[in-house]
Order: C-alpha cells, then structure tokens, then sequence
C-alpha cells in the first residue's frame, strides 16, 4: 500500500512567479516569505516524495463558466502551464501519475463524490507556483495528479464537503496498491480579498486560528458556509479551502512540523505549514 | 445569498454569474496573447463581438474595476484585462479603495503589526 | 410553490430524428413507436406544463474526455442542437428557465452534490428528440433545464446515486418560490447494446420489469452496481439510469397514467411512460 | 473493474479511456462537417494530427468496429467516424456480430416475440 508522507499547504499568488523570474528572493520584500521554504524543502529530502496529489483551484486557465466543475480531477499524462494574461513565464510540464488518478476516480466516484474527470488539462500558477517553491530547479523529482476544487462562481462546495473530499482522497491513498510515497500538496489563502472596496481585506487572528486548527480541532472551519468564511478571510482567503481538504487527507491526527506566517506578500497573508499523520 | 451582507464586497453568484457571462468570456479570452493584440487593435469591434452591453463597455473604456464588478465582472477574469495594462494586484487594490497605490501598500503592512 | 404535474420517460436513439426528418411516422415500421406518444401528447394538454427539467445524457456533443462531469446542469438563457456527426437536421433551439436552474444548482450544491454548471451548452437527440415526439411542431411551449447525467466513460455515478440526484431535484422543485407547472423528462434506454459481438442485445423480461418497479417498487433497479446493469440492460441500457433520477424526482408514491413499450426501433427496445405523483 | 465478466462486451473504463483517447479525440471532432471534409480529403494526415497510434490508424483505414474498439474506441464517438459513411447503428451492429443487416434486424425483431 502506499504510503502518505505528509503535506504541505502554502499561499500562491502569481507575484511570486514575478518574483522567481526576475530573482527578487533576497530583497527585502521577498525574503521573509521565500525564506519560509528553506525548512520545507530541508524535509522534503527526509520525505522523499514519488508522487504530489496537488490541491488547488483554477483561476481561469483551464476552466470557464459555460462549463465549470465543483470538483475536478486529472487523469491526464502530462499536464502543461499556459499564459493566463499576464505573460509571466510558464513552468516546464509536470508528468502525470494515472495509475493514482484512476484509482482516485473510481474511489471517489464510488464514495458519491460526482467528479469532472479531465485527460487534458492546463495548469496555473495555483498548481506551479507552489511546485516551483518546493523544487526551485524545476526539474520534478515527482509525478503529479492535480485535484481542482471551484473558488470562482457560488455556489462553492462547503467547508464540510471540501473536508470529505480530503478525507475520501487520504483513504483512497492508503488503499492506493503501489509502494509510492505519496504527498499532499494543498495551495490557496491565506487571507485575502482582491475586489470591492473591500480590497486588500486582511485578517492574522483568524489565520493564525486557523493555522492552529489544523493540528488541535481541524474540523474548526467546517462550522462556518462559504459567506461566512469569505466574511472572515476575504474572497479569495475562501482558497483555505484547499488547505482544509488536504489536512483532511492526512487522517485522523496530524503533527505540525513547520510554518511560516507574513503580510503581505501583493495583496495577500501568505503562510506555509509542513505536517505530517499522526504515527 | 446565505444572509450575510459583507460591506464592500459582493460575491460572485448567480445574479453577477449570468449578468457577467460576457464580459467575462471576453475576459476569459485574453488568456491568448493573440487575444489581447486583437483587442488592443481594436477594443470596441472586439467588445461588440463578444455581445458586452452598454455598462460593461463603459466600464472597460473606463478601466474602472468597481464598475467592472457592478456589470458582473468576477476577480479572476478580470484580472487578465487588468494584466493587459502591466497593472498588478495592488494598482487594482488601489483604484477600488481609492487610495494611492503607497497608500494602499501601507495599508497592507500595516495588517503585520496587528 | 411551483407544481409537479408528472414525469415522462422515454427512449431517445438517432434514428427517431431520420424518421422524423423523412416523414416516416405512419410507415409500419415507425407507426408501432410513434402512436406511442398519442396518449402523452393527450396527457399534455392537460399537464400544461411551463417548465421541462430533462434528464438526458450527452453523447459526444457538448462534453468530450477532457472534461468529463458526472452530473451537469445547464444554466444559460437558450440552447441550441448542432450537427452531431450524421448530418440529421438540427432542432430549433429552446430557451433556458434559468431561475429554476439556479434554484436547483444552489439546493443540489448545498446538498453536497458536486455539479458542474453550464452557461452555455449544446443538447444532443437525447434532449432534442424526446422533446420533438412531445411537441411535433416544434414551437416549444416550455422552458427547459438541462440534467445531464454522465453515461459515457466509466466510472458511471451508481444507480443509487442517481435516484439521490433525482429526490434532491424533486425537493428543489417542490421549495422553488414560483407558480409554474413542472414536468420531468427522463431521456435513454431501455434495454440496447451498440458494440462489441454482443450488439444487438435487448432484454425484455428486464424492461418489463423495470418499468413495473417504478410505481411499484421504485428503488429496485438501485440494488445493482454499473456493470451489473449492463450486464442486464446492454451498454447503453445503462440509460435506464435517466429514468430512475426522474421517478425519483416524482417523490415517494407515483402512478402510472400510461405507457408504451415496443421492439425494435434501431438497435433498441423503445419505452415510454408518463407517470404523475401520488396524490 | 466490478468483478464481472459480460460475454462480447468491454466497458469503456480507466483502461479503454486512457488507450483511445486519440482515436476519440478524432472522433469527436467529426460533429463538424468541415473537419469530417478534411479527414475525408487526407485520411493519413489527419490521423497523424490526432496522434492516432498505428493499431487505431489500421482499425480506421479497415473501417472495422471490432478493431477500432480494440483500440480504445469509444461507441458514442465511433457512431460519428461511422456516420460519415452513411452507416447506421445496424449496420454497425452487423458488422460486429458478423451476420447481414438482414439477418442482424431480423435477430433484434425475435426478441418482440420472446
Ligand atoms: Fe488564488
Ligand atoms: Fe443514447
């Protein structure tokens, strides 16, 4: 059976691509939220990873509104970056784990989850932006299967739906018949709100809440609706969304191994934490 | 929707959803570098193909981000007009709360201190 | 709060719309399908519905392999047939009632069904043809929402979960703040298989059944997995599935009002029923 | 994939959907009458666009149901290579079981009597 070496949630805004492409990690302005990689790349040589079920949410790249899933998987063997706009440079291709994507679909088709399966499928900076802070050289050391959950139009799937989901995808892993070590990455938040008059919407006493939560009450968030969590976190701080589905997948009790909290990085609270299942 | 009114905020569902279709499938389009030359070749022959009304052609003649959300423009698509312009997250930030952008930057540091 | 009037069930397959298309509805090949529907377009001028919620699956028109979803609700203003691949003459298009897929897309998320929702979207022979053989002249006198059920690329959502979408879609209906008449169309099967050596299967004994068990045993089909339907009911058989969402959006008791059923049409054994909630 | 084993039938799972997603991909393009104009005017070339691998290239050229599910086909994207033959689902049907079209109708009109 295969085995879930931990997960790693982090923000992902797409200044960071900015920032890697023109080499600004040490300024000043960069260095408090790029040094918080150093210690999650140090455990990643401990971690030793085969393949990433990545969490994120689309922003636009792969899919629109005239077809827009709550839930997609991928099931592709390779899954490309693209321009979304703004012409930062894309990221080289990620190659595919199908055997696990598979068996993810069938799993959670079967657990009544009603997926959008996806044999093509683009990526953004949600998905490559993390990846690249992960493995800066940017040839990956692993194989991928890209889970994208729906922050773009209401109704979103529940804080309760998304942490089913995680839990659905943690146990299809563990069932998964393959002697990889897999893990989870979940990407989105923290705190932050790019629209309105509202714009620039930060909140650290409920992110360092939240933080918190995943390790001593990690059901905590699943108490508020989407309104309520965008009330709280912003409209785009709703992304936790992500990190709460993949603290699911780790089970029952999880450690923190690390993590690393600052404001602002463009418009946006950005945290990274390492946690592992409990033994 | 849920019977939360957030102030400054309006979220992105069903009324903005088909409200904004097209001006967001316009949106969506500029994730095509080709895309953006054609508009920027010619805005108004490209906004009357993608069937924008009246309000939401004012809105992007204007660059206005608030009116751009008023006629049901969602962040993310929008984001790829405002990216046309080289703008970043934080002029945008700026021209909805009616800040400079500084001022809209210290804002945000000042979240740090808190 | 808006009226059920009933449910039609129906059989869908191409060759009705080269039948139509040629006039051949008196021929005695066509004739013992056709006079079918007498009854249910008698049954119509009572039901007088506003609003058509169709149960369909889409067969490579609007949906292909890249995205794949499971369930699917259409929520654009109109939508329009287009040219499947066999040149049969395309269907006028319908226009959309897009409260009530709203209505339904918010009540189905909120009952953590993970949909995917479509502003825009072509309907196939499995929505045009059905519609076509209620109202002949083709001026609809109904607004429709679309329900697209994956029946294309296995894994297929189970039997079991489709009823849940069908009662969930029932209960949306029956709390949506309107005072029109609503009617379900279920579109595909019955017992049909188009490939492999064993094209050409059709079973009877299981048709009869199943179409008894929904007035009086309406959960029986549920009892089987996928491949056990197919094994059943053919390949594409596995339509039956649009059936059983649409008995279930009925509510708990239902009557049957009428039905037709007649070997063969194409490939397939035709049924036909119109059922109304129990009073 | 649930343990069952149907005589002549192979369900169009995680195998079949991985191996033909080429010859669907084609496939599905064929709704268009102009892309069903340009397979037909280049067969060769535009399987080579599509990626065809040489097993569904030769059930293409062979015309052969059989093959072409062998191969990873799909039937609800096949019905569209067959439709720009003017051969319809009995025709299909005949050619799977090996048996005429009259012989295949007259094999479907038995089971009304049964
Ligand atoms: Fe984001
Ligand atoms: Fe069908």
């Amino acid at each position: 059976m295969a085995h879930i070496v931990g997960a790693v949630t982090t923000s992902h805004v797409p200044a960071i691509g900015k920032a890697i492409a023109k080499g600004l990690q040490s300024e000043p302005y960069w260095k408090p939220f790029f040094d918080g990689f150093i210690n999650v790349r140090e455990w990643l040589k401990d971690a030793r990873p085969d393949v990433v079920v990545v969490l994120y949410n689309d922003h636009g790249l792969n899919f629109f509104l005239d077809k827009m899933p709550t839930f997609a998987v991928g099931a592709a063997p390779t899954y490309t970056n693209a321009d979304e706009g703004w012409g930062i440079p894309t990221i080289p291709a990620f190659s595919g784990e199908q055997a696990l994507s598979w068996h993810l679909i069938e799993h959670l088709v079967e657990q009544e989850f009603d997926l959008t399966t996806c044999q093509e499928m683009l990526v953004d900076h949600a998905f490559t932006l993390p990846m690249a802070l992960l493995w800066p050289e940017q040839n990956w050391p692993v194989k991928v299967v890209p889970v994208c959950i729906n922050t773009v139009q209401f109704p979103l799937p529940s804080a309760k739906r998304c942490w089913k989901l995680g839990e659905q995808i943690g146990q299809a892993v563990r069932a998964w018949d393959s002697d990889a070590r897999v893990m989870f990455l979940g990407t989105g938040g923290l705190s932050h709100q790019l629209e309105g008059e509202r714009a620039g919407f930060i909140n650290k006493d409920f992110d360092l809440a939240f933080m918190d939560s995943l390790t001593t009450n990690p059901q905590w968030a699943t108490q508020w609706n989407s309104a309520e969590l965008v009330e709280k976190a912003g409209t785009q701080g709703i992304e936790l969304l992500m990190w709460l589905a993949t603290r699911a997948a780790l089970g029952d009790g999880a450690r923190e191994v690390h993590r690393n909290y600052h404001i602002p990085i463009s418009n946006t609270a950005s945290g990274v934490m390492v946690m592992e299942p409990a033994a | 929707m849920c019977g939360i009114n957030i102030p400054g905020t309006q979220l992105f569902d069903k009324t903005m959803a088909v409200k904004g279709y097209a001006l967001n499938k316009m949106c969506f389009s500029f994730n095509e570098a080709a895309n953006r030359q054609a508009f920027l070749a010619d805005e108004e022959g490209y906004m009357r193909r993608y069937g924008l009304n009246e309000q939401q052609a004012a809105a992007i003649r204007a660059k206005n981000v608030l009116q751009l959300l008023e006629a049901g423009g969602n962040a993310y698509y929008l984001a790829k007009f405002a990216g046309i312009f080289g703008l970043d997250m934080q002029d945008i930030g700026a021209q909805q709360t009616g800040l400079t952008k500084a001022e809209f930057q210290a804002k945000l540091n000042a979240y740090a201190a808190e």
